[in-house]
């Protein structure tokens, strides 16, 4: 047991570090940074904050993870957030009920997965261009269901899940608290986990092992659909109103670089949802950063690329490679539990 | 036919069968003036595909190609208007900015090992974070030079024109087939698509040819940013936001595999020109929503991939029974 | 009222930026409905916010011969070789919502508002509220670097000079979003001592407004009395805020650019009239004085 | 004692360090002009990590290399080459999206005006292969050639680049006799040219038949160098293995009793393109063998049962029922087994670790619901890593790290532990050393005398008389002729591909 912990920890320490380096970085620019306090009910501050504004990237990198796990990549789960939080809206404003609302949502989300499979695993169409067919016309039949405009609703259900807080923290840290513990579960306490990885590998010897892996490759993406569709309705919840043209916008980018900043290749095959989800707090935390130190936001995006390369360079395997030699100097001649890659 | 020109001659036969379909819908697409338009307005597109075809070949990707483009076009319309040189010295300049900017992405993907997707990624955001802070307004070029060059151009026979610029993506589509099917770096290029492991293998300067590759890729996006501030007399930070994807997009309807090592500059040309006519053929229609646009592009989109799949499979299967 | 002989053969081009607000899909909407009613042939075209698109766009409609285009340009540079071979087949041009930086003969007229004049009555409004007590302000961007967000920024901080007491602490893009507009103000909250230090905010929409007032409710203040909210557009739901007292002020900018835009060109091809080159529209100030739920209802439907 | 003077190259004291594992430990190793040396040893004795540190593929961790009584320090195969050392490498690298023509000349295509001259390298490559009386058509991508002509390939490539040392590592894998004897003409052609040339191989008759010299490693270390002419086969094998072999497969036949009831009845089951329809029973406890040329369908033979290819002739009968083979999953539901013969593209799934690889046949079946608990895992890798030899410091080493050699061994252990009752192996001794050899041969005795039913591809027509109870021969995609009983020799297998041959060429 404290072998599997400690191979988590070891897993996830460059991401813990990274993480800690950036919000020790924020709190020099921003004092206050980790400065909380109970309002309304509910935990309030900023490190709150980036759990709060990271869910949408957190919740599509736990579908990403998965997919580029199988060697794949899901360009689309911008836009289907912006088409789900559109359903979403146009269900609730329509008059089903919240239930009813998020069955049709959730599914319109594994709908879009499926389409996204379907192509992929069927058609044999490379993923990139196969999830690019959505991504453009996904946002389109997004703003067909709006109409281009905002579609806002009052609905207090809903707009619970964006902005209600339970046992003082805001609901859509919960939901993917929650949702990244039950995937994270589901994949390593069934053989799910090993499988994907197996079909990200090596697809054609996995096939010929018996591995269903059309199936699992469109569960795959299923699953990335129903991810975005969580984000979708939490992005619509949190400011009351379907965003067709701008929901997710760009997000998809955000996902990936979680992934790869959580350590899984995009190459396909070792996969960490613990990983990528701290990938994506990381990112939140750079965001956030930014905009509390009060810089001018033409510098926005070379602070951002800068800190990204930071983290990657250190994380490249060279920079590794020279971290774990100095490791392996130290435990010398003990048998190492677990091959770090 | 070697079974390697498939996608390639599946791609020429779509784009003839569709741009018949919309001749005979609109007989005005025939015309030179739409012809010249198609290489003119998408000859800034073209020259960054070209690029985006080698890095492809070779396994890679290049996503900072847009951000590139608006970088260059704003740093020249910034040295233009402040400091009194010529455009050609501008040029020179912004060529070798490109270009060392994508040498420094190849080393970085060469010797840190780090994949490209995300090391062009942050190349994307800082190029247009550079750009940014050069200057967020659009800063219109004025340079008499300019004048000259657009007003370089062949008229053809009713009314359309080959432009410099379109001209120039022609030539550069040239080059680059040239470059990759008659010298040993496009081979390597290739032979880094088949596997890099493999390539080192067998002796291939894989740090060199892929340091190479991103800095052609960054000179070409450079040249287009050139083409790009010719073809608006302007430089703006916010402009060619995403043509990285539609320089992919191209480049796979050209049938090009983005796994790598298989596929043709030729291709993507062909890719360039179905794209064109998509646009065209909207502008044409000229009835639908902005949203009904986007579906349409998609659909568009993934009917090429699927007719060209289709023939591939069809003739694959053809030729096994004969 | 307008259906006039020779409107009715009129094929008009229309080459539109994108469809990336509520705003813009209004005026879209708007658009179509003018041209409607008119009986004109309206060929529209989405750009997908790229200028490159939109410059295709305007050629492909020389190359079809339309009788007149409009143009919403992405950007003001850029132009002058399409708008030249635009004059060169002989179709008039009609800008509207943003101008360009060419030379005024390549184009017939513009129809726009005036983006630093927003800006300023902005200003204006929230110097004259204040009235000399001293005031920290936070401002929400539009886009980094577009003609928008660099304009109303500009018209403010004109409108502020001279009022020592108004100090703008905090600015920062909020893409003209609502999550990104409540996601920064949930930041300036935070820097600025939970929002005790901010007497207002400016934003150059109304729906990173409508954002960041869900951002200062949740922090426990009150939009509208706490912090001042004042923005520009005058899209619906900023009058439901305001009749909520949660805003304060906005400043109109209207989605029917085409109506003036089609009148122009009507009278110009009836007796060749040349019309101004600049027919601006007005920027018309709501406050929660102007019976917000009635301007919500009118507005309501269409097609924001 | 040799001197350092009649050396073409020599490396002294290499050293060579993987995490967990010393693959290298201060070997030397001495190449003479004029000699074919054979580099032998176990599978994961550390000779393919030799011949890359000799070629600058690893960066060794120590030692000295001397060509021609100069130091070198080749960076990479690159500078290898220019310094005239060729190399084939043991997975045949070679670039299957590349022509046949640009494989052979890559990095020194002839050129006209800077330019490749494309016609050139065209003529050349086709004048190339001649020697190795291969008509390809060489402006066609490789990957439309089977793994022997890839091979083929490789070794012209090779041999062409090299001036002065010639590396091969087990370039005969998957070699018919015929192509080896080819090869070996060539080979003693550069020895007479003064090249040095290093061998390695599992198959001591080749050594013997070829090599000058003999040096044997064993878990990293070097044994030995002796002259092959004083050395003896059992010596030989006892400094490869530490220990005497019990005994080597020789042709020692037991009769075996498989009058058993057909379990698998194929009628008329073919492809179009890939393999004529053909008629195939299979009893339990039967080992049929495929004997064949290359390219004679063999694989398809294999894939087409297995469902790999779908076929679209024919009926499968199991046990007197119909069943649909259409998909692998299919075919393992009917608890078949498949070990592919190219392990590197079709077995292995190369990041994931050696358990993973073992159980995941077996994980495949049982669904992804039902997971195999991680204690039964490690105890049935544990299992089969012992019961095959597999070396590898531990269970949860990423499987490519592996040798060649071990790597086909975890694909076997895959299927054994699916409990097959049709176990189809295409090649699975193909870079399997001789102890491990010996140690298959008798595992597939050991399944066929529990009942298994065995279908086994080989192109060592000696191991296929060893075990086979029947013998389908192949040409031409079409199964021409069946051997049983008495008439499984050797001779009459060469026979009857020879038959087949001649009828086919009537
Ligand atoms: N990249 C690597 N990382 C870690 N260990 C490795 C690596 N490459 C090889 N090894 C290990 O080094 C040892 C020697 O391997 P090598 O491939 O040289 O064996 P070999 O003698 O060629 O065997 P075979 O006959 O099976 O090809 C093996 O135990 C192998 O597991
Ligand atoms: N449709 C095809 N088009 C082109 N090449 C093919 C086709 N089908 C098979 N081949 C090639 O022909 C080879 C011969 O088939 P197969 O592999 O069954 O022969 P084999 O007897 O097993 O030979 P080997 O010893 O090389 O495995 C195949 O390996 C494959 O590379
Ligand atoms: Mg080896
Ligand atoms: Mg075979």
């Amino acid at each position: 047991m404290t072998a599997i912990l400690r191979s988590y920890a070891l897993r996830l320490l460059p991401q813990l570090i990274a993480l800690a380096a950036i919000l020790l970085m924020v709190s020099f620019v921003f004092p206050g940074f980790f400065r909380l306090e109970i309002q309304n009910g509910r935990l309030y501050g900023s490190l709150i904050d980036i759990f709060n504004r990271g869910a949408p990237v957190v919740l599509l990198a736990i579908g990403m993870t998965v997919v580029i796990a199988t060697k794949g990549i899901d360009l689309s789960v911008g836009a289907v957030m912006a088409i789900c939080g559109a359903v979403a809206a146009s269900s609730i404003t329509s008059g089903h009920s919240l239930a009813m609302t998020l069955l049709i949502t959730l599914g319109t989300g594994i709908l879009c997965g499926l389409w996204n499979g379907f192509l992929v695993a069927v058609l044999d169409i490379q993923p990139i261009i196969a999830t690019l067919v959505l991504m453009v016309a996904g946002r389109g039949i997004a703003q067909l269901v709006t109409e281009g405009a905002i579609l806002t609703f009052n609905d207090p259900g809903l707009i619970f899940l964006g902005s209600g807080s339970f046992a003082w923290l805001p609901l859509p840290v919960l939901i993917w608290l929650a949702f990244g513990i039950l995937v994270a579960l589901i994949v390593r306490k069934t053989a799910l986990g090993m499988l994907i990885e197996a079909i990200g590998v090596n697809r054609q010897a996995s096939t010929l092992s018996g591995v269903l892996t059309p199936v699992l490759l469109i569960a795959a993406y299923m699953l990335s659909g129903l991810c975005a569709a969580i984000a979708g309705i939490i992005a619509a919840a949190d400011i009351k109103g379907a965003d067709a043209n701008n929901a997710g916008l760009w997000l998809e980018l955000d996902a990936i670089l979680a992934v790869v900043i959580g350590g899984t290749s995009l190459l396909g095959g070792r996969f960490s949802i613990a990983a990528s989800v701290l990938g994506a707090i990381i990112i939140q935390s750079i965001n956030t950063g930014i905009l509390l130190s009060g810089f001018p936001p033409e510098f926005n995006l070379i602070i951002k690329a800068a800190i990204i390369v930071f983290i990657l360079v250190l994380q490249s395997p060279p920079a590794r490679n020279a971290l774990t030699f100095v490791a392996l100097l130290r435990a010398s001649r003990k048998p190492t539990e677990r091959q770090a890659r | 036919m070697k079974p390697k020109y498939l996608p390639l001659t599946a791609t020429i036969v779509i784009f003839v069968l569709s741009y018949a379909l919309c001749v005979a819908q609109y007989p005005n697409i025939l015309s030179t003036r739409v012809i010249g338009n198609l290489l003119t307005d998408n000859a800034f597109l073209g020259i960054a595909a070209v690029g985006m075809t080698f890095v492809i070949l070779s396994g890679g990707i290049d996503l900072s190609i847009g951000s590139v483009i608006a970088f260059t076009g704003v740093f020249l319309a910034v040295v233009l208007e402040n400091a009194a040189i010529h455009p050609l010295v501008a040029f020179a300049v912004a060529l070798l900015i490109a270009t060392l900017f994508g040498a420094v992405m190849g080393a970085i993907i060469h010797y840190l090992e780090m994949p490209a997707f995300i090391v062009t990624l942050a190349g994307m955001f800082l190029a247009r974070g550079m750009a940014f802070v050069l200057s967020i307004d659009s800063i219109a070029i004025k340079h008499p030079f300019y004048g000259t060059l657009k007003g370089l151009y062949y008229k053809l026979p009713g009314g359309g024109r080959i432009t410099l610029i379109g001209g120039l993506m022609l030539l550069v589509f040239g080059i680059g087939i040239l470059i990759a099917h008659r010298t040993r770096f496009g081979t390597d290029v290739y032979a880094l698509g088949g596997g890099t492991a493999t390539a080192k293998l067998m002796g291939v300067p894989v740090g060199r040819t892929t340091i190479m590759i991103y800095a052609l890729s960054g000179l070409l996006a450079g040249l287009s940013g050139i083409v790009f501030s010719l073809y608006t007399s302007a430089g703006y930070s916010l402009a060619a936001v995403g043509v990285e994807l539609d320089a992919i997009t191209a480049v796979v309807i050209g049938g090009t595999l983005l796994t790598g090592g298989s596929g043709f500059v030729a291709g993507t040309f062909i890719g360039i020109l179905i794209q064109g006519l998509i646009q065209t053929y909207i502008t044409f229609d000229g009835s639908l929503s902005s949203w009904w646009t986007k579906i349409l592009i998609g659909l568009l989109l993934f009917a090429f991939i699927l007719m060209q799949k289709g023939i591939v499979y069809v003739s694959r299967s053809e030729r096994r029974h004969a | 009222t307008f259906g006039s002989a020779s409107a009715a053969d009129l094929v008009v081009g229309f080459s539109q930026i994108g469809s990336e607000s509520g705003w813009r899909a209004a005026e879209t909407t708007l658009t179509k409905q003018q041209a409607e009613e008119r009986g004109i042939d309206l060929k529209f075209a989405d750009a997908q916010q790229k200028q490159e698109n939109q410059i295709k766009a305007l050629r492909s409609f020389i190359a079809q011969g339309v009788n007149a285009i409009l143009l919403a340009p992405v950007v003001a540079t850029g132009w002058d070789e399409v708008l030249q071979e635009a004059k060169d087949a002989e179709i008039p041009v009609i800008l509207l919502d943003r101008t360009v930086d060419a030379s005024d003969d390549l184009y017939m007229t513009a129809v726009t508002s005036d983006l630093v004049h927003e800006g300023s009555v902005a200003g204006k409004w929230l110097a004259d509220t204040v009235a000399g007590k001293p005031c920290n302000v936070v401002e929400l961007q539009g886009t980094t670097g577009s003609s928008p967000a660099i304009d109303r920024k500009k018209g403010f901080e004109q409108a502020l000079s001279g009022h020592d007491n108004l100090k703008i602490v905090r600015s920062q893009t909020g893409d003209f979003t609502r999550t990104k507009g409540k996601e920064v103000m949930e930041s300036f909250l935070k820097a600025e001592d939970g929002g005790k230090n901010i007497c207002a905010l400016y934003a150059h929409n109304d729906d990173m407004a409508v954002g960041a007032i869900q951002a200062i409710k949740e922090a426990g203040l009150k939009p509208g009395s706490d912090i001042l909210v004042v923005s520009i557009d005058a899209v619906p739901d900023i009058f439901e805020a305001m009749a909520a007292g949660e805003a304060n002020a906005t400043v109109e900018l209207t989605p029917n650019m085409a109506g003036p835009a089609f009148d122009a060109l009507a009278a110009f091809q009836k007796d060749g009239t040349k019309p101004p080159k600049w027919i601006q529209t007005e920027s018309k100030l709501y406050t929660q004085a102007d019976d917000p739920k009635k301007v919500y209802e009118a507005k309501k439907g269409l097609g924001y | 004692m040799q001197t350092v003077g009649d050396n073409l190259l020599s490396a002294t004291r290499i050293d060579k360090v993987f995490p967990g594992a010393k693959a290298l430990d201060k070997v030397d190793f001495h190449l003479r002009r004029g000699e074919v040396h054979a580099l032998l040893g176990e599978n994961g004795a550390g000779k393919s990590t030799l011949v890359k540190c000799l070629t600058g593929a690893y960066r060794r961790d120590g030692g000295m290399i001397l060509l021609d009584g100069v130091e070198v320090d080749p960076r990479d195969t690159f500078n290898a080459q220019k310094l005239g050392i060729g190399t084939v490498y043991q997975e045949v690298n070679l670039l299957p999206n590349l022509t046949v023509a640009e494989n052979l000349f890559l990095g020194r295509q002839p050129r006209r005006f800077g330019f490749v001259d494309v016609r050139a390298m065209n003529h050349q490559a086709r004048a190339l292969l001649e020697n190795y009386e291969l008509d390809l058509d060489v402006t066609r991508a490789l990957d439309s050639y089977s793994v022997a002509i890839h091979q083929v390939v490789a070794i012209a490539r090779a041999v062409d680049l090299s001036g002065k040392v010639l590396i091969l590592d087990e370039p005969t894998a998957s070699l018919d006799a015929h192509e080896v004897e080819m090869l070996f003409r060539i080979v003693r052609r550069l020895k007479a040219r003064g090249l040095g040339i290093v061998f390695i191989t599992h198959f001591l008759e080749q050594v013997y038949e070829i090599s000058d010299r003999i040096t044997v490693l064993r878990n990293g270390q070097l044994v030995g160098t002796r002259d092959t002419a004083t050395l003896e086969r059992r010596d030989l094998i006892s400094m490869m293995i530490g220990r005497e072999l019990a005994a080597e497969i020789h042709s020692a036949r037991k009769e075996p009793d498989v009058t058993g009831p057909v379990r698998y009845r194929f009628k008329d089951y073919g492809r179009k393109g890939h393999i004529s329809p053909f008629d195939l029973d299979v009893r339990a406890g039967e080992v049929v063998g495929i004997a064949g040329l290359l390219g004679s369908g063999r694989t398809e033979t294999a894939e087409i049962l297995f469902g790999a290819h779908r076929a679209d002739s024919g009926t499968a009968e199991l046990g007197g029922k119909a069943v649909q083979l259409s998909s692998p999953r299919r075919a393992i539901v009917h608890r078949f087994g498949f070990c592919p013969e190219d392990r590197k593209t079709a077995g292995i799934v190369g990041d994931l670790s050696v358990r993973e690889n073992i159980v995941l046949a077996l994980q495949a079946r049982r669904g992804w619901t039902r997971p195999i608990s991680r204690t039964e895992q490690n105890r049935l890798a544990d299992h089969y890593i012992r019961a095959l030899d597999i070396r590898t410091v531990d269970r949860e080493k990423p499987i490519r790290l592996l040798s060649g050699g071990n790597q086909q061994k975890a694909i076997l252990a895959r299927w054994l532990a699916t409990e097959p009752e049709f176990l189809i192996l295409d090649e699975p001794t193909r870079g399997i050393d001789v102890g491990a050899h010996a140690e298959i041969v008798r595992l597939i005795e050991g399944l066929r005398e529990k009942g298994m039913s065995l279908m086994v591809i080989s192109s060592e027509i000696e191991e296929l008389v060893a075990y086979s109870t029947r013998i389908v021969v192949l040409r031409d995609r079409q199964h021409v002729a069946s051997l049983e009983g008495e008439r499984i020799t050797a001779d009459q297998i060469i026979e009857a591909i020879a038959s087949a041959n001649e009828r086919g060429a009537a």
